[in-house]
C-alpha cells in the first residue's frame, strides 16, 4: 500500500471510529452543552459524523479530497456553531494535505491550516472556553515532535497536550458561542466542543494504529 | 417533554413537511433545501428578508413568512443554527433584484453560518446585508449591545423590517430600519422550568420548587441568575426594571409591548402579569402601544416568559402597522 | 403549573384586567361583570353572539370577541361556569334588537348557569337561544351525540356563528347555522401530562411515562382509556380513526382542520404530527380546507393535543372565511 | 329570644360553621373531584361560602331573606354545577321558609322545596351520583321524624342517612355533570358534591346545637 492509499485508510477508519467514540459519548457532551449552552452538542456531533461516513462513502478520490467532501457533510448535517467550525476544520485540513507524503510534517501543515481557519472564522482565542483550547495545544505539540517522528507517535505524543488543553476549560468562563452569555455559570464544567475534539483526536490516534503501525 | 415525534432524527424533516402542508396557503418548501418561502417570492424590486434559526422556537421562524414580512425562513435543527449551505440555497431561491437582508438573533452558531453564507452570495454577486437582533438585556452588559443575544425581540425586526421591505424601500433603507428598530428593542425574561429536546428523557435545566431563573434564554440556556419564587406584580417589576434601567439613549414615550410566553406558560398567567406591567409602564409616563401577550418566539416546553419593549418613533410605527400575513401573524 | 398570580382568589379578576389592558383596541370591561364585550356591542340589528365558560382556555372565551365574532365572552373562574347572574349581566350589556345567541361548550356548570340567564332574559323579554358544542366523540357514543362535551369544535362553531351573526343573519338563521356547524364538527384527544390549578401543588391528574390518555376533556379531566406512548404516526391513525367512524352522515369530502393544543405541547411537535394527519385524510380522499396547527382551546398548561374535523358544505366554507377580528383569531 | 331571632342567629351561625368545616377539607374536596372531574369543587365551595358570609353580614332580615342573599351571593360567586345548585338550594329553602315557628315541620317542607329545585334545574335522579344522592335520603329521614321532635334532634338523627346516601356514591358510575363523560373511570371515588353537601348538614347540626339546645 502507498503513502496514498494508506491515508485513504486512515480517513475512512477515522471518520468510522470518531462516530463510534462520539455516539458512545452523545450523552456526556449534551449534558455538558445543557450546563450553560442548549445541550444538543452530542446530537449534533453524532448527525455531523454519520453524514461524514455516508459522504465518503460515495467518494473515491485522495485523503484530501475525502476530508473536504467530510467536511461540507459535516457542516451541512450538523448546523451550529460546531457544525461550521468542524467542518471547516476538516475541510481545510483536506485542502492542505493535498498529495505529499502522508507524514507528520505534512500532517502538521494541514492542521495549523485547520486551526487559523477555526480561529478565523470563530474568532476564539485561547482562554475563551471553545475548542480551540484543546486543538491549538496539540497543533502545537504535533509541531514540536521531531520532524522525522512516525506520524502514529507523534500523533501519540502530542494527545495529552490536547486534553490538558480540554481539562483546563474547567476553571474558564465562556466568552464565546452561547454559553458565554452565562459568564461565570459556566465556571466548572469542561467546554463540550473542547471535549468532543479530544475524542476525534483520540480516534484518529486509533485509526493511524491499525492503518500504519 | 417532546412527545410528538416518530426518528427523532427525522424531526426537523417531518416538521418542515407538516408546516407546509397546514400552510401552503402562505409557504412552500424550497426545493431541495430546509427552509419555507413566501408563495410570491422571488418579489422583483423589492428587498427579500431572510431569517432564520434552530427550530424549537415556533412562530420563530417559519410562521413569520408571508406578504408584509420574510420571504423566507431557514430552519435548523432544533436549537442547532442551519448550516450555510442551507442558507445560501434559500437565499438563491429568494433573491429578487433588490438584495437580501439578513435576520436572526445573535448566537454563534446562526452568526458563523450565516456570516459564510453572506460571504458566498456576495461572491456570485447577491446583494446581502446582515442584522443580527440583539434584544436580551441579560446577556450582555450596557456598552456590550452587539454581544447580546435575540430572544423575543426578534418579532419586532423583523415586522419592521419585512414592512419597510414590501413598502419597496432599497436594500440600505431597509437595513437601516432594522438596524434601528433593533437598537431600540430591549427584553428580559424569566424561567420556571426547563425544556426537554426530541428524543431525550432529561431536561436541559430544572428550576427547584419555589424557585425561578433570572435572564433565560431562548434555547434552555439556564438564567443568568438564580431567585426565590415571588407574586407576578414582583415579577412585572424585576422585568421592567431591567428594561428601564437600560432604556435606549433617545427613547421617546411610546413602546411596542410583547409579554411573550416560552411554551408551557399559560395564557390566563400571562395576563394576569401584564396587568401589573401595565399599570408599572402608565406610573412611568409610557404608552403601551397595542400590546401582544402571546407566544411569539418560544423554547419548546418551556415555562417562563419576557418581556420585550420597543421604543417607537413616527418611522418605525407605521412599519409596525403595515399588513402582513404569515401562518402565525395576520395584520390588516 | 401555575406560577404567576398574585392571590389565587383574584385570578380571575386579575386576568381579566390583564386581557382588557392588553387588547383594549378590540374590547372592554362589561361593567360591573365578569366579562368582557366588542368595542361595536350592542349592535343595531345583529344578533348578539355571546360566549363563555371557564377560565383557564384561553384564546376561548374571551380571545374570539370582536367584529365577525362574538359580541361577549363571560368569564368564570378557573375551570368553573360563569354564575347565571353574570352571563345575564354580559347579555344585558350586548343584547341588541335581533335577539342573542348562546354557544359554549356542553359542560354541566354551564348549561346550568346559562339556562338560568336565558329564562330570565327571556321573561325580560330578550329572545336568547342557545347551541351547545358536542363535538368530543370520547365523551359519549354515537346515539347520544347530545351528551357530548364541548372541546376544541367551539373555535369553528363559534366562527360560523359569529360570520353569520356580522352579516346580518336573523336569530333563527344564526340559531340554524351554528347547530349545523355544531352537527358537522368531531374532536378527539390525548393527553400526554396533567394541569394544575392557580394555588394548587398537584396537578388534577398524572401520566405515567411512557403512557397517555386518549379522549381526555380540557379541564383536567383524565380520558377515557389509557395506552402506552406511540409513535406520532400511529397517533394520527388513533385520532383520525375515531374521527372517521364517527363522521356525520351527510359528510362531504372538504374538511376544515383543526390540531389544537391543550398548552404544553410544542407547536413543533404538532407540525410532525400534523404531516401524519394529513397524509392519512388525502389517502381517505378528504381534502383538508385551511388547516390550523395552534393552541385555540387550551388546558392551563396541560400536554395534549386534540384533533378535529369540520365538514364543510357551500354554505358553511364562506362562513368560515368571512373576515373578523379579536385579540386572538384574524381573518381578512 | 323569640323562634325567628334564633332562626337568625343559626342562619348565621350555620354559614360561619360551614365555611370553616369546608375550608378544612378543601383539598380532599379538589382531590375526589380530581379523580373524574376537574379538581375545583373545594375552591368553588369556599369561594361561595365567603360571598355567602359576607353577604349575610350586610343584611339584618329574617332567616328565610338571609339565607335568600346567602344563596345568590354563594351562586354568584361559585360559579360551576354546584354554585348554580347549591345557590338555589338556599334560596329556595330560604323562600319556603318565610315566617312560620322554627321548627322540624317548617324545616322540613323548606327543604323539600330546595331539594325539588335541585332536581328541576339539575334533572339529576338518585343513582346519578351527584349531591341528591346525600340531600334526598336526607330530607327524607327528616320527613320520617316525628313531627313533634325537636328541631336539633331531628336534625341529628337524619344525618346518618345523607353520610349513608354520600358513600354509596362510591358505587355509582356518574351520569351528571362533568364526570359522567367518564362513566365507569368515576367508580370507586365518592362523589365531591354528595360529600361537601354532608359537611353543610354536618355544619348545620352544630350550629342548631349551638342556638338551640
Ligand atoms: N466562536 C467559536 N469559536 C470556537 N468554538 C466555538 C465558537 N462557538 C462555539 N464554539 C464551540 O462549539 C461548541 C458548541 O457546539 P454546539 O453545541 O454543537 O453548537 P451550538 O452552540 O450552536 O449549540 C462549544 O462548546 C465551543 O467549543
Ligand atoms: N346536574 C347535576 N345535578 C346535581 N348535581 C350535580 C349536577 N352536576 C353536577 N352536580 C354536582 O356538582 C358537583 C361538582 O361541583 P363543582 O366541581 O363545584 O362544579 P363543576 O362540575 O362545574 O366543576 C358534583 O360532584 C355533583 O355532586
Ligand atoms: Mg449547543
Ligand atoms: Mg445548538
Ligand atoms: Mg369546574
Ligand atoms: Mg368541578
Amino acid at each position: 500500500m502507498g503513502s496514498s492509499e494508506i491515508a485513504v485508510a486512515v480517513v475512512r477508519r477515522w471518520l468510522a471510529l470518531a462516530l463510534e467514540v462520539i455516539t458512545a459519548h452523545e450523552e456526556e457532551l449534551g449534558r455538558l452543552d445543557a450546563a450553560a449552552g442548549d445541550g444538543d452538542h452530542g446530537a449534533t456531533m453524532v448527525r455531523g459524523l454519520r453524514a461524514a461516513n455516508a459522504a465518503v462513502e460515495k467518494t473515491s478520490d485522495g485523503a484530501g479530497r475525502l476530508l473536504i467532501e467530510a467536511g461540507a457533510a459535516f457542516s451541512d448535517a450538523s448546523g451550529g456553531a460546531s457544525g461550521a467550525l468542524i467542518g471547516a476544520l476538516l475541510s481545510s485540513v483536506g485542502r492542505a494535505l493535498s498529495d505529499g507524503p502522508f507524514d507528520t510534517a505534512t500532517a502538521t501543515k494541514a492542521l495549523q491550516a485547520g486551526l487559523s481557519m477555526v480561529m478565523r472564522l470563530g474568532k476564539a482565542q485561547p482562554g475563551d472556553k471553545t475548542l480551540v483550547d484543546a486543538l491549538k495545544p496539540f497543533v502545537d505539540a504535533l509541531a514540536a515532535q521531531p520532524a522525522d517522528q512516525p506520524l502514529p507517535a507523534a500523533w501519540r505524543a502530542a494527545l495529552p497536550a490536547a486534553q490538558a488543553g480540554a481539562a483546563a476549560t474547567r476553571e474558564m468562563a465562556a466568552r464565546r458561542g452561547r454559553s458565554a452569555k452565562l459568564g461565570e455559570r459556566s465556571l466548572g464544567h469542561a467546554d463540550p466542543g473542547a471535549t468532543s475534539l479530544v475524542y476525534l483526536l483520540q480516534a484518529m490516534e486509533m485509526a493511524l494504529a491499525e492503518k500504519c503501525e | 417533554m417532546t412527545k410528538l415525534y416518530n426518528n427523532p432524527a427525522d424531526f426537523r424533516e417531518e416538521l418542515i413537511e407538516g408546516f407546509v402542508a397546514a400552510y401552503g396557503r402562505f409557504v412552500r418548501r424550497v426545493p431541495d433545501a430546509s427552509g419555507v418561502m413566501a408563495l410570491d417570492a422571488p418579489r422583483p424590486g423589492k428587498v427579500a428578508l431572510v431569517i432564520g434559526g434552530g427550530s424549537g422556537h415556533y412562530p420563530a421562524f417559519c410562521g413569520y413568512v408571508g406578504p408584509g414580512l420574510a420571504a423566507a425562513a431557514v430552519m435548523g435543527n432544533v436549537f442547532a443554527a442551519p448550516s450555510a449551505e442551507q442558507v445560501y440555497r434559500v437565499t438563491k431561491a429568494v433573491a429578487g433584484d433588490a438584495g437580501v437582508l439578513y435576520c436572526y438573533g445573535n448566537y454563534s452558531g446562526d452568526v458563523l453560518n450565516f456570516d459564510m453564507a453572506e460571504l458566498r452570495c456576495q461572491e456570485e454577486g447577491i446583494d446581502v446585508r446582515t442584522v443580527r437582533v440583539t434584544d436580551d438585556v441579560a446577556s450582555a452588559p450596557r456598552g456590550q449591545e452587539d454581544e447580546r443575544r435575540g430572544i423575543a425581540g426578534d418579532f419586532f425586526v423583523f415586522k419592521i423590517a419585512g414592512a419597510a421591505a414590501a413598502r419597496g424601500d432599497s436594500l440600505d433603507e431597509v437595513e437601516r430600519l432594522a438596524r434601528k428598530a433593533n437598537a431600540r428593542t430591549r427584553s428580559f425574561g424569566v424561567a420556571f422550568g426547563g425544556c426537554t429536546l426530541p428524543g431525550q428523557s432529561a431536561p436541559l435545566f430544572t428550576v427547584e420548587p419555589g424557585r425561578m431563573e433570572l435572564g433565560l434564554g431562548v434555547h434552555g440556556e439556564p438564567g443568568v441568575q438564580s431567585s426565590h419564587m415571588r407574586p407576578a406584580r414582583e415579577i412585572a417589576d424585576l422585568l421592567l426594571d431591567a428594561l428601564l434601567a437600560d432604556a435606549p439613549p433617545d427613547a421617546g414615550s411610546t413602546v411596542a409591548v410583547l409579554l411573550n410566553g416560552l411554551g408551557a406558560t399559560q395564557y390566563e398567567e400571562m395576563f394576569v402579569l401584564y396587568k401589573d406591567v401595565h399599570r408599572r409602564l402608565l406610573a412611568e409616563g409610557l404608552s403601551p402601544y397595542k400590546p401582544i401577550v402571546n407566544e411569539m418566539v418560544t423554547s419548546l416546553d418551556m415555562a417562563g416568559c419576557s418581556l420585550t419593549l420597543c421604543w417607537l418613533d413616527e418611522e418605525l410605527t407605521p412599519l409596525l402597522d403595515a399588513p402582513c400575513a404569515s401562518a402565525a401573524y395576520i395584520n390588516c
